[in-house]
């Protein structure tokens, strides 16, 4: 690393202070950082939930916690997770942080709307919160009616008015990424030149603005049926509660693909880079984030498949299913294939990328099993959909998001992490996680319904087995927060392209001036273009 | 923004018109036409947003993007409706209640 | 915009959704609840809905003149028009109270023996032109906010976005209601 | 310690759903060796050499090997897509022939009503070998029936029927789950499937308290409700007579037909005016809120026995899945 400069150039950190500076920012870096510091926050909470859950499941009698507050520790965990941590994890942190960047622009094309986001997600937030404390909720994340709006005795308004505010945040966040995408790119930066991660981001968008509204009508829907005892799924009166797990999943699983395509669009970055090769198969790699967007929206009914929906529309949902995943097979392969012939360096984010793909992998085929008919009508409902997502959307996004913040976090704060310790972390990480989840896999094949807080005696050593691997997931979890923080301060500077990376992000400085570029860049070489950066590195230095 | 700017009497000939679809809508749905009835209601219904969309809203003249998306959205939404009806218009076909 | 009128209609069609369900399940039922809301009433207020979109369609076209005087005039015709939309829905709102139309415990449908599939016709047609009518509001909100800029002379030809953006989401809300008219006022009309 | 690795089989189902469980293992443990190997092979032979800052040659797109790795999957998971669909076709199909049992879920337990007319809460007795056929419906919200041994689940709904079926082939005693959240005590809602010998069953029928079978407690309920005024078997009433009504095709008002199955039943008990009979008035009162889903699923087999049975129920006797003692 280059010595020290005596002045260091004034950047969006520097160039003003106090928290009225931050507060009302419209610098979309400082906002993807408040974002950071929010979903981080709601990331400790929702994994408190999970240490408890853990720590109950133990033993089989169910004897540190009641049903009740069981039930509300799941409840509030997957809501937490789910619509205040993964969905605006990459996106709203990385992808808020870096789509202006690597596109070349001084900012998303609507600031103000930007910090809107921001601020909706807090208020949303704080509703959960505010549940939280006041006694929980214990519908479970799905909200299935008529336990939801009928049964239920516990704080399901809040709640759920926390997420319709959430929701808001996302659409707005998706409309500005389009908006941006469509309109802000640098000359000569046409769409096949885009990076992948620019890529990912924008189908994961077009999910957003697409689904999103549907989950907010769905939970209004709920909100007034518990308010003004409207009725719309109440089997009493007529109404159909298969309707509602329709319309739940019309957005929710798209959802999983909000949580996932940008953590692949962070993946393509991270191998390429660190193969110093351009992605074999760019343009399928491209293609497959939008037809993982198109057909993430036509598989909604494999959620139901024992849920009293007609057979014959089962069938289709699972035929369309599996369409789904040939896409994800493609990425998987071609993320492989570029290792092919390259130059590939071991440094943290790339064994982030290396366990992404291994969790990634095996989420991937498990997710044949429930798509599956035949086995579906076992396993649904069972650990081994438990361990299925989590495989997914914790194996993969989580993996993706500390792998692309370890990447990118050079150039968001200008210092390097301890590269010793971070590896050790991904190490932990990865052990961890397989040794928590993989086990669920066992359990749910030999029957193990969910959302039990007490279970038969037989089933106890594999949930041993599994609240073993999630202690050493949460050292592995903790850990990045401790040295990332002090590295803020104390790491080495970093210099504004540390792994030799392409991408119009590196070209500027870490961490960079408030409008990303003293002079915007004009684009002439197709993304990934290694050779192209020798070049200049070598005419410049 | 493209400038393109109709004239009040294009703007007012649209407007008649939807008033008297309205009107028309109204008659008809007196008339029992059986099934037709729900055909013919929204048929109207989407001539006007038609109507509506193209002209005041200038959908004619935006770009083609914009124009591929609303079309798009009404693709998905037709989705959303497809796909529901392909369970519950097919529940009962087993012979078997619940399947 | 146009991006955010994606989301609305996304937004608005999961309740679309929910109505062709239960329509398609309980269609007598649903033609006998839909013969009560008053047709004529309805059929007035599509049309001042109408006119309110002409007058605003004229505002938009005065701001891309750079009339000033006429936008002013024109956004003032659209609020109240949409005020008086707004008024004789609460009226009709109104009458359903008083008549027990209103789903919840004291709920009553005379001549049905099917009290529940009843109330989901009006559990339906509350939350759906309710919905319809908080847009209204806003947009209300909106149009006056645009009312205040352009009297201070705001807008002119070069810089009418906002204006242009305010009429797209007038039209958006009244192609809702081009919807929620036949279906809800206009089924079976013939029986009675 | 013992770690259980794979749950028993006690249905006809399990063997099948297993066989293809084993197909997609296969299938997963092939491409994570292949994926993981090449990652660790690629890596390790592609890894930067100390001193070499050179930029790798790029490597172009082969259209054929993508096709190549696009189509292979699609076919294997075409194969997992058919073989899945057919197992749970014949998973929805219950045989003409099944013993039919009643299951009523509520929070937080099951109750579950034999046509001889036993009664049970959270215990299931059954014979091996035959076929037993579900109906099943939930008084509050949406629970869900599911036996691991037999490698079957069913979603049981307010306000409808569902159905589902299965053949034990052993006998034993199984885990009875309650798979879908129903609230506070969701883990208690637990209860064990006794699989007998066709003697045993016997004996078990033959025990215990009744209050006749469930056809007969419905024909009583059916007078007591006064059902009997207006519904009369010659069809002198101002109704039309259920005799010989189930199964059949009913001709509706507006012209449609309506097949006269479990659910069409209930329906017309608790909302009388959705389906009424062709050249009949809409009179029936409804039912709703006066009688409990126990009460319906009574009248509903006593409706059912006033239509004779097409075929014998199949004697247990002749089925090869004799009791295997565990």
């Amino acid at each position: 690393m280059t010595t020290p400069v005596a002045q260091e150039q004034e950047n969006y950190l520097t160039n003003s202070y106090g928290l009225k500076s931050w507060l009302l920012t419209k610098d979309h870096k400082r906002i993807a950082l408040l974002y950071m510091a929010t979903i981080t926050l709601f990331f400790f909470i929702g994994g408190a939930f999970a240490t408890l859950i853990r720590v109950e499941l133990l033993t089989p009698q169910g004897d540190l916690v009641s049903s009740d507050i069981y039930n509300r520790l799941f409840t509030m965990h997957g809501i937490m997770m789910i619509f205040f941590f993964l969905i605006p994890s990459i996106p709203a942190t990385l992808g808020n942080f870096l789509i202006p960047m690597m596109i070349g622009a001084r900012d998303l094309a609507f600031p103000r709307i930007n910090l809107l986001s921001w601020y909706l997600l807090v208020v949303g937030g704080l509703f959960a919160l505010f549940a939280m404390l006041a006694g929980g909720v214990d519908t479970g994340w799905t909200f299935y009616t008529p336990y939801s709006t009928t049964y239920s005795n516990s704080w399901v308004i809040a709640t759920a008015l926390g997420i319709f505010v959430a929701g808001f945040s996302s659409i707005l966040t998706g409309l500005n990424f389009i908006v941006t995408i469509h309109r802000m790119r640098a000359p000569g930066l046409t769409w096949f030149r885009l990076p992948l991660f620019v890529w990912a981001h924008y189908a994961t968008s077009v999910i957003q603005v697409l689904g999103t509204p549907v989950l907010a009508v769905t939970i209004l829907l709920v909100f007034s049926e518990r308010v003004f005892h409207i009725g719309i799924f109440d089997p009493a009166l007529g109404g159909d509660p298969v309707l509602f797990q329709h319309l739940f999943w019309f957005y929710s699983h798209p959802a999983v693909y909000i949580m996932i395509l940008p953590a692949m669009g962070v993946i393509s970055e991270l191998i390429s880079t660190f193969s110093r090769k351009p992605i074999f198969g760019y343009h399928f790699v491209a293609g497959s984030s939008m037809a993982i967007a198109v057909f993430g929206f036509l598989v909604w009914g494999h959620h139901l498949f024992v849920s009293t929906q007609s057979v014959y529309a089962g069938l289709v949902f699972s035929f369309l299913s599996y369409a789904v995943a040939i896409p994800s097979a493609i990425k998987v392969f071609n993320w492989t294939a570029t290792l092919y012939k390259g130059s590939i360096s071991f440094e943290t984010p790339m064994l982030y990328a290396f366990g992404f793909i291994g969790l990634f992998t095996i989420g991937g085929l498990t997710g044949l099993f429930v798509a599956s008919l035949g086995i579906d009508v076992h396993v649904t409902d069972t650990y081994f959909v438990v361990a299925h997502f989590h495989y997914i959307m914790v194996g993969g996004a989580i993996m993706a998001f500390l792998g692309g913040l370890h990447f990118w976090w050079p150039k968001i704060t200008g210092r390097m992490y301890p590269e010793g310790w971070a590896k050790l972390s991904a190490g932990i990480v990865f052990l961890g996680f397989n040794g928590t989840f993989f086990p669920q896999f066992i359990l749910g094949y030999l029957g193990m319904p969910r959302r039990y807080h007490v279970y038969p005696a037989e089933f106890q050593v594999l949930h041993v087995m599994s609240t073993l691997g999630a202690s050493v997931l949460a050292v592995g979890y903790v850990m990045p927060m401790v040295y990332l923080v002090w590295s803020w301060k104390y790491g080495p500077l970093a210099g504004p392209n540390p792994y030799q990376a392409t991408g119009l992000e590196w070209k500027t400085a870490s961490p960079p001036p408030l409008h990303n570029f003293d002079h915007l860049p004009v684009v002439t070489h197709e993304a990934y273009d290694y050779s192209a950066l020798t070049e200049e590195v070598t005419s410049v230095g | 923004m493209t400038q393109h700017i109709d004239s009040v009497k294009t703007y007012a000939v649209i407007w008649i018109s939807l008033l008297i679809l309205t009107g028309v809508t109204t008659a008809v749905a007196f008339v029992d036409l059986g099934p037709f009835s729900v055909i013919v209601a929204l048929s109207i219904a989407v001539v006007k947003m038609m109507l509506v969309a193209l002209f005041f809203m200038h959908l004619r003249h935006s770009g083609k993007v914009t124009q591929l998306a609303m079309a798009a959205t009404v693709l998905w939404l037709g989705i959303m409706v497809a796909f529901t009806f392909a369970d519950v218009a097919t529940r009962g076909w087993m012979g078997v209640p619940g399947r | 915009m146009w991006v955010f009128l994606i989301t609305e209609v996304m937004f608005f069609g999961g309740m679309f959704l929910a109505y062709i369900v239960y329509r398609a399940a309980y269609p007598d039922i649903f033609a006998l609840a839909s013969s009560s809301l008053n047709v004529y009433i309805g059929a007035a207020n599509t049309a001042v809905l109408l006119c309110s979109s002409f007058t605003m369609v004229l505002g938009v076209r005065a701001a891309q003149l750079g009339q000033k005087k006429a936008l002013a005039i024109n956004i003032v015709l659209t609020l109240l028009l949409g005020f008086v939309f707004l008024g004789v829905k609460a009226f009709e709102w109104r009458e359903k109270f008083i008549e027990h139309h209103v789903p919840g415990p004291s709920f009553h449908f005379e001549g049905v023996a099917m009290q529940g599939p009843a109330q989901l016709f009006f559990s339906l047609y509350f939350a759906m032109t309710g919905l319809h009518a908080l847009h209204m509001v806003i947009g209300a909100g909106i149009m006056t906010w645009l009312l205040i800029n352009a009297i201070r002379g705001r807008y002119s030809a070069d810089y009418m976005t906002p204006v242009d953006i305010g009429g797209l989401y007038w039209h958006f809300v009244d192609i809702i209601w081009i919807f929620l008219f036949p279906l809800f006022y206009l089924i079976d009309r013939h029986l009675k | 310690m013992k770690i259980p690795l794979f749950p028993e089989q006690a249905s006809t189902f399990a063997p099948d759903v297993d066989h293809l469980y084993f197909y997609l293992v296969a299938v997963s443990v092939f491409f994570t060796i292949l994926i993981f190997a090449s990652i660790f092979f690629l890596a390790i032979k592609y890894r930067k050499r100390a001193g070499n800052d050179g930029v790798p040659k790029a490597v172009h797109t082969g259209i054929a090997l993508e096709i190549v790795w696009s189509v292979i999957p699609f076919g294997l998971s075409m194969v997992m897509f058919g073989w899945g669909a057919e197992i749970f076709f014949r998973e929805s199909r219950p045989p003409q022939n099944a013993l039919s049992i009643y299951v009523v879920a509520k929070q937080w337990m099951w109750k579950l009503e034999h046509m001889e007319g036993q009664r049970e809460i959270n215990e299931l007795h059954i014979p091996v070998g035959r076929p037993i056929r579900l109906t099943m419906t939930s008084e509050d919200v949406i629970h869900s029936f599911y036996v691991p041994a037999f490698r079957t689940k069913q979603d049981v709904v307010p306000g409808r029927y569902s159905t589902t079926w299965f053949t034990p082939t052993q006998t034993g005693k199984y885990h009875l789950f309650c798979a879908e959240y129903c609230g506070t005590k969701h883990s208690g809602m637990t209860g064990w499937v006794y699989v007998l010998s066709p003697e045993d069953y016997q004996d078990w029928l033959s025990g215990g308290k009744k209050t006749g079978t469930l056809a007969e407690r419905g024909e009583k309920l059916f007078n007591d409700l006064a059902c009997s005024n207006c519904h009369k078997p010659d069809n002198s009433g101002r109704c039309p007579t259920l005799v010989n009504v189930f199964g059949s095709n009913v001709k509706l008002v507006g012209g449609t037909t309506a097949k006269a199955d479990e659910a069409y039943i209930r329906e017309s008990i608790l909302r009388p005016d959705a389906k009424v009979v062709f050249g009949y008035q809409p009179l029936m009162p409804t039912f709703q809120g006066q009688v409990t889903e126990e009460d319906v699923l009574e009248l509903v087999e006593y409706v059912k026995s006033l239509t004779p049975k097409p075929l014998a129920p199949a004697p247990a006797a002749d089925n090869k899945a004799q009791a295997s003692n565990r």
